[in-house]
């Protein structure tokens, strides 16, 4: 009695073993949907190990566009036998199990309440290919043919993705189509095809791209203007770099000399790594750094010099479970607070949130600007689902003829117009100094740079008002920052309730959904997006136009409703908190049933908005 | 405080080939002790500068934290300066030199700065044959901190408050020829004369350069039984060779003082003569560079000249085959791929 | 027309050259006004160099017990030339300066409205002293004879301090006597002694003691146990180390074998001090390191460990002015948040704030405790100005037969008797796991400490569920913890008013006088000493139970008040801020003022609670 | 995940002189990749551990991150253990050795974790000559982060990608020896027959021993053209010496195979044989051992086996002068000083 969520709304699930070629397999599977015009969206559940263990990876299709991750498997493709017995019981009731039946199943993991559908993956492909690799690299392949039969997916568009995957080992292309039929006929053959639930074609897509976050944000670093990158590697940071590098091979070559436009060096550590951003930036070149909790807390006492003595810096912050080490491959946005005042004294930092690769790219070209026109450290904060995740994304902007905003540098030219230059003096009252890179002029506009207390001039000093002037100003040009990061995203109508929610980066997807999920119980909820800090004045406004504000984020400490309610000055008893932080993705389930919950228990008689 | 001196100096003062004078390579006045081995140093940077027609602005200074670090205050004025944080110094260097490779860098740095907080940044850089001059001012001691004993401070060594160093010193040199660097020297503040051209040789050395100058502090360290003293120094100093720097085009008249003397010749043509060279020491074999080195120590003495050289290493740049204008000169149009690119990309994401 | 403030109460300062021995004559003459029985503050105002820079002492008399520090400079001693000008013109009109006229003083430097007070220091050493160090040095006691006739200090008090001083190298005394009485004798000839500002002998020091907060802090860390002690030099906390290391040399040496009861490393930078001291905690010994900000944020990572692997860690941090390398010899209480959230991800630590050097001495032992019987880093929160600067202070004191709080350490014989070991478990529901050393039992409560997620039994876990029990049981031992912190101290009656005022450290002296003065506007405030986080309910209380509350703290940020609010979920608008930033320990004056400031903002009637 | 083994071992199996059988001496299954070099050397631990009848709880075992630093998890699951944070496992096993002189202790870590990140601690642990047995499993590449190279990669090896290392390598046993450490050895994950009584000498070494272990990693840099490959290392290998371990107690039978063989008596009684050693190398001259060293590289070969043994060097305890109980053994009764003291140090201020 098949059950599911019907045509093009379903959760499939593999559970493969780490290094065993699955993930290329999966990633047509979700490719081919994706063709199929469907909203889909891919998740990598895996292990911080390179081989052997349990790995999964989640596809949810969902026409309607959410994408979120939800709860509840339709579908698990189950052919690692370490996690079996775990993977049977966490199908839904009434869902499907496919699995290799080349051995048979122990009664023990049976279950009345599922479908299983068994296919002998290995005993075929141990007869149809002679070296051990393959077989175990189409035994993955097969099960894809089984569920385009299975989720009636049209295999043309399958078999148009591997060939272009292996456009460049065209022998290649045969055996995996063959791989692709032998599964689709064996369950044409013995379960009837399709299944209840099942896909169909749609235009839902328009020109999205399909592309994980790191990527985009390497690109928006490239198209920037990046020059220099210093890195170590971490994950899940650790692909903003080599995609960075991968792209500059290409892009990044001079035509005639064939030499580098760029510098990339993996440094010894994350001090190293930030500190040879520090001198590039303080040189005149547009550097970045990729990494994530761990990296920034080495990075801590640097960020204190960049901030003080107002070097431009590009920290790129992909977040993952902390603290410590914590779990390296899950997802969080747990370091809110300790990258917004990030090292000892009065410190504070420019940080972004992006919530698809679209807004990566954008965001990464963007530090660029913020850091060279505040010449201060701007943090964009990303995370593991995103970075390393595809996502479904509007396709990479770059308007035509764009320049980059170098900010306040004076030039040669400049430093002989100027009456005087103090690197330190505030000429337009915004709080930001002039600066010149080393080597400009022959005689003037030199200065020394210090992470000690100094005049207007650059001269150090123990005076207390001179140190008093200087940082209220980083306080003053603080405040001029936060008419230049991106404002707020608001959805729907604006304030059509007394309730807000507030959201930023990945939980997006999941927020959106739920908003619609509450409109259908008649709750109303205005949203709004978060997109950066310091906050701007919509942010301010839209707290202040709601009697109660859900604040949705990922950490256990509710870091941003913190943050906002110390720098905004809010009544902290209207602020609430809805929270995920065990290290997957925040469902549209939970946020709907925790604001569900809190109304309750506001109003009892439920009357929202 | 930083004092300012007044930059007037006299007109008739002569000036180098680059049209500057002396007076326009120093800094404000410095504010470490009277007879502070450092301020000399200071002095013989200013000397090679001057000498080596290198025009103030071409010249990026910078440093970690401590007394040593902050010298670049008291030389070269007209010069760029980052006084960074404690013994991040390479780090720092490496990324403006990434940034712009036409600069000079000169690094300074001190016994603390380098051989205990900046460990890993120091072995480092060597690796990278980073393409600058690295010079720690070596007293043996934290100064800035009231005197601890640092990671160089020699076993035995007696501080001022009369505690004996019980743990083996680093030696930077002995590191800087393991890690292979390609030009190495020792010096002591003390002497000008060998001081001024090994500098001058480190500027014109297209690679890492590392001179560890040994540096009294007169405050906490230049006590009897300290073995970074002036007097201590003074009497077990010993050098690998008498060593002159002949500028490129400088025509080499001076006539040998004995024909033992070895030249060498550096990639921009200025070239190094050696001089009266200890026997069974060549300055370009790694190896007999380190034997030297250990039986010098063995013998109780210090050895101090250049103690290796290899003029033709490949620095961090040829490495990573960066383009010939500086990175920092690049502009949208080099670096900003186009919109066929990028719309390739989004094709590729589909 | 002399002025000044009279007998017992006012402020002299010192204008010396660094490096030139006059600390330790400035040192006899706050010890003798302190030994006439006058409460006494001594301030070091000195550079970031070693020698020839200008330094300034300045010690202020107040018969009340008013300990803060005092702007206006009643009597000045002026002996560098350096500063000479702005020293002149730092006097208190009607004030007094006291001057080496050797040379005579150039015109430009006179006043009118000061009285100068020439003695020929340098002449008379001259020709009293052969060589040039002694003529360098006997200068500073000539001053200090000086002193005592202006001021009526009792002469036999300061010979006394001298012989005590010298009573190893007697040779020396006879020499310090006759400059005195030089110095004495020529004022007594030339001016008439004493002058209206004088002293006159109290009896308002009771037993109490003069000393640096370092010192009381090492000696706190010896009582209590330290057996392990690793750090890495930096101002001000350098002297925390080493008192703890000179008085080891006395106090920890086993007077049979001669061996020490003790290690101490000078670690090869702060990130190694703090590992050291984590491995050292983890296997059993009491450790500590002691830093200032800049050696916090290189510890940033390792914190994250020992808050997340639960392992004790004491951590002295003297705080010093920020950011970056900022202000190394001026005081702040900048690092609260950096402290308090130190590391990636969910993270909160225990933190101690001694407003005395007993209570430095208590704390010092406290946070040992402390760390033991929580498992987690503990933080010392000290200053500059409290560490490095003598205090007047109540004795040192230690109960007899105290015993250490080594929390929940389970011996071979514990293991041999529970049911069942687990790393992790909360058996008793406090959120606080019990621990075993290695080495303790052969075959029982071994397990793997790691910075990654782990189950109950220590064993590596990417579980969510796991994940989430495990930190949401820190979050009960934050709780827990709250109940064991010292609690606030209240001075005067509780609850006068409606106005409340909270402070911490070193801003007590001012805060207590600055009380006084709004007393006699007619201003009742009530008062609060914070003295730890996590805030106990006494806190929380306090707050609720006044309209307005004033929070006192010496940074730019509010950073005392942004924790407060956010922790305790108070209304921001009724959080005042007084903030002192410039590197100077704050003055009752300038609280005094900027709470009647802000008062006649709220009510302009000015009706005062 | 850890999976954990059943402990159950038949019965019949020995037990060593303090009462343990192997299987006591093992860990949780790994969850490395097959072929993983690092598991061979978790065996060889296991294998010395046992043979040197070492109780489990007496020993601790330390390490950084990286598939290297997560063997502790593999080997000796009785024994306490600590999985610090990256590159930071000397200083943590520092604290722990000073806590405790009494334990053994065994630090793990890979080449990215020492060479890189690691560089300061791992230098200066051995300036303090902690005594520990430090293994570093060196496979050229960071493993767990997906095969970068590291700073031990070879200068024009080749990574599964293809690309060539343009960077020097940073040798840790030239930089040990530089350093002074008192033991040092290098060996290859696949000669258990070497690496087992290495690991045994190294424990017995009453000070810093350092083992550098070339472990090939299967996944990421075993490819042709990678110089820390199987194949590669195969080919290019030689040893110092043939070198068995004889601990204490045990009579010396065995005959010599050759005159030329050298034994070296430890601290405790416990000696080495080395028989067949290379000629010109004397295991006790560390002049020697870096002539060794360097002429090999010349030749492009590998050397392993002991390099460097000086027995009678003074480890951290004896420069420190701790007491003989464990410092966290004491009480109150020897750390907190009386009142009377107290009331002394009050006097003192007044
Ligand atoms: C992170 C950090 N730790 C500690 C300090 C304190 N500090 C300043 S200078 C210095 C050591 C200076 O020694 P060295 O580099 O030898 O310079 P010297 O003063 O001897 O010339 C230290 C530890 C600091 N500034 N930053
Ligand atoms: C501070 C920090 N930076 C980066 C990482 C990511 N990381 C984990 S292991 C590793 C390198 C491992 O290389 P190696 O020590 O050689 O061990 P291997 O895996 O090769 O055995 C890195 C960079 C981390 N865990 N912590
Ligand atoms: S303390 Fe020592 S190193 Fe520092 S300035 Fe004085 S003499 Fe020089
Ligand atoms: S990745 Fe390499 S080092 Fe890591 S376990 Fe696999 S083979 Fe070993
Ligand atoms: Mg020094
Ligand atoms: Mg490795």
């Amino acid at each position: 009695m098949p059950v599911g969520s019907g045509v093009n709304d379903f959760v499939v699930r593999f559970a493969n073993v780490n290094g065993t070629g699955s993930a290329s397999a999966n990633g047509i599977f979700a490719k081919a949907l994706f063709r199929m015009g469907l909203p889909i969206s891919p998740k990598n559940i895996f292990p911080s190990n390179i081989q052997g263990l349990p790995t999964w990876y989640e596809v949810r299709v969902n026409e309607k566009g959410y994408l979120g991750r939800r709860e509840g498997i339709d579908l698990l493709v189950a052919v690692n036998p370490q996690s079996l017995k775990r993977d049977i019981a966490s199908v839904k009731s009434g869902g499907y199990l496919v699995y290799d039946n080349s051995k048979k199943l122990h009664d023990s993991f049976l279950r009345e309440d599922i479908n299983f559908i068994g296919i002998p993956m290995m005993a075929m492909c141990m007869e149809h290919y002679s070296n051990p690799r393959q077989q175990q690299l189409f035994k993955n392949v097969v099960y894809v043919g089984a569920l385009a039969a299975l989720l009636d997916i049209d295999m043309e568009v399958i078999k148009g993705i591997i060939s272009d995957q292996f456009a460049r080992k065209p022998k290649l292309i045969p055996p995996n189509f063959e791989a692709l039929d032998m599964g689709a006929n064996y369950v044409r053959e013995h379960f009837d095809c399709p299944l209840d639930i099942r896909v169909e074609k749609r235009d839902k897509i328009g020109d999205s791209i399909m592309v994980d976050g790191n990527t985009a944000t390497a690109l928006g670093l490239l198209y920037g203007g990046a020059s220099v990158a210093a890195w170590y590697p971490i994950t899940p940071s650790t692909s903003v770099a080599k995609a960075f590098e991968d792209y500059s091979k290409k892009l990044r070559v001079d035509p005639d000399t064939g030499k580098k436009n760029v510098a990339i060096v993996q440094a010894e550590d994350e001090l190293a790594a930030i500190g040879m951003v520090i001198g590039a930036c303080w040189n005149g070149a547009r550097a970045f750094t990729a990494t994530s909790g761990a990296g920034v807390s080495l990075m801590n006492e640097f960020i204190g010099l960049a901030y003080f003595a107002e070097i431009p810096v590009t920290l790129i912050n992909v977040q993952r479970g902390g603290p410590s080490t914590g779990m390296p491959t899950r997802t969080q946005q747990a370091d809110i607070i300790s990258s917004a005042y990030a090292s000892h004294g009065d410190t504070k930092h420019v940080l972004l949130f992006p919530s698809t690769p679209a807004e990566c790219f954008e965001f990464g070209a963007k530090a660029l600007d913020l850091a060279d026109r505040l010449q201060t450290p701007v943090i964009l904060m990303s995370d593991l689902d995103i970075g390393m995740n595809e996502h479904v994304s509007p396709p990479l902007k770059w308007e035509k003829g764009k320049e980059y905003d170098r900010g306040k540098v004076l030039s040669a030219q400049d430093l002989e117009e100027v009456k005087e230059f103090g690197r330190y003096l505030d000429v337009d009252g915004d709080g930001i100094p002039y600066r010149t890179y080393p080597g400009t002029h022959p005689t003037k506009g030199s200065f020394f740079t210090r992470g000690t207390s100094r005049d207007e001039y650059a001269r150090y000093t123990e005076q207390g008002d001179a140190y008093v002037r200087n940082v209220d100003r980083l306080t003053r040009k603080f405040e001029t920052a936060k008419g230049m990061v991106p404002e707020p995203q608001f959805y729907g109508k604006k304030n059509q309730s007394s309730y807000g929610m507030l959201f930023f980066g990945t939980t997006t997807y999941a927020a959106l959904e739920a908003m619609d999920l509450l409109q259908e119980e008649g709750i109303a909820v205005d949203s709004m997006r978060l997109r950066s800090f310091p906050f701007n004045e919509e942010v301010e406004d839209f707290i202040h136009q709601h009697t109660y504000v859900f604040i949705v984020e990922q950490n256990r400490d509710a870091q941003m409703r913190s943050v906002l309610i110390q720098e905004l000055g809010i009544r902290p008893d209207k602020m609430l908190s809805v929270l995920n932080y065990d290290g997957m993705p925040i469902t549209a389930d939970k946020i709907f049933t925790s604001v569900r919950q809190s109304l309750t228990e506001l109003n009892p008689k439920m009357d929202a908005s | 405080m930083s004092f300012y001196k007044p930059t007037f100096s006299h007109p008739l003062l002569p000036k180098n080939d680059v049209g500057y004078r002396k007076a326009d390579y120093e800094g404000a006045i410095s504010t470490l002790c009277a007879g502070c081995g450092h301020d000399s140093i200071s002095g013989s940077i200013v000397q090679a500068c001057y000498e080596m027609n290198i025009e103030p602005h071409r010249l990026a200074k910078l440093s970690g934290i401590g007394c040593s670090s902050k010298t670049p205050t008291y030389f070269l004025s007209n010069s760029h300066g980052f006084n960074s944080v404690h013994g991040r110094m390479p780090s720092v260097a490496t990324g403006a030199n990434l940034a712009n490779k036409h600069l000079i860098y000169l690094g300074v740095s001190g016994d603390g700065d380098t051989a205990s907080i900046g460990m890993g940044q120091y072995v480092h850089a060597i690796r990278r044959n980073l393409n600058m001059t690295y010079i720690v001012m070596n007293n043996g001691c934290y100064g800035l901190t009231k005197g601890q004993d640092s990671a160089t401070a020699d076993f035995g060594s007696v501080s001022k408050a009369g505690s004996k160093n019980m743990y083996q010193a680093i030696d930077l040199i002995g590191l800087a020829l393991e890690l292979g660097a390609g030009f190495v020297a020792r010096s002591f503040s003390g002497d000008k004369t060998q001081l001024v051209p090994l500098i001058k040789a480190a500027m014109a050395h297209p690679g890492f350069a590392f001179i560890d100058v040994i540096s009294p502090c007169v405050t906490f360290n230049n006590n009897a039984g300290s073995t970074k003293s002036y007097e201590f120094t003074r009497e077990y100093i010993t050098a690998t060779a008498k060593m002159d720097f002949v500028p490129k085009r400088e025509e080499i008249t001076v006539d040998y003082e004995d024909d033992s003397s070895i030249e060498v010749e550096l990639h921009d043509g200025s070239s190094i003569r050696l001089s009266k060279p200890v026997e069974g020491w060549d300055p370009h074999d790694r190896n007999s560079a380190m034997h030297k080195l250990l039986d010098a120590k063995s013998k109780g003495e210090i050895i101090t000249g250049l103690i290796h050289l290899d003029p033709h290493t490949q620095d961090l740049h040829s490495i990573l085959n960066t383009s010939d204008t500086a990175l920092n000169q690049l502009t949208e149009k080099e670096l900003t791929p186009s919109l066929e690119a990028l719309e390739e990309i989004n094709q590729s994401f589909r």
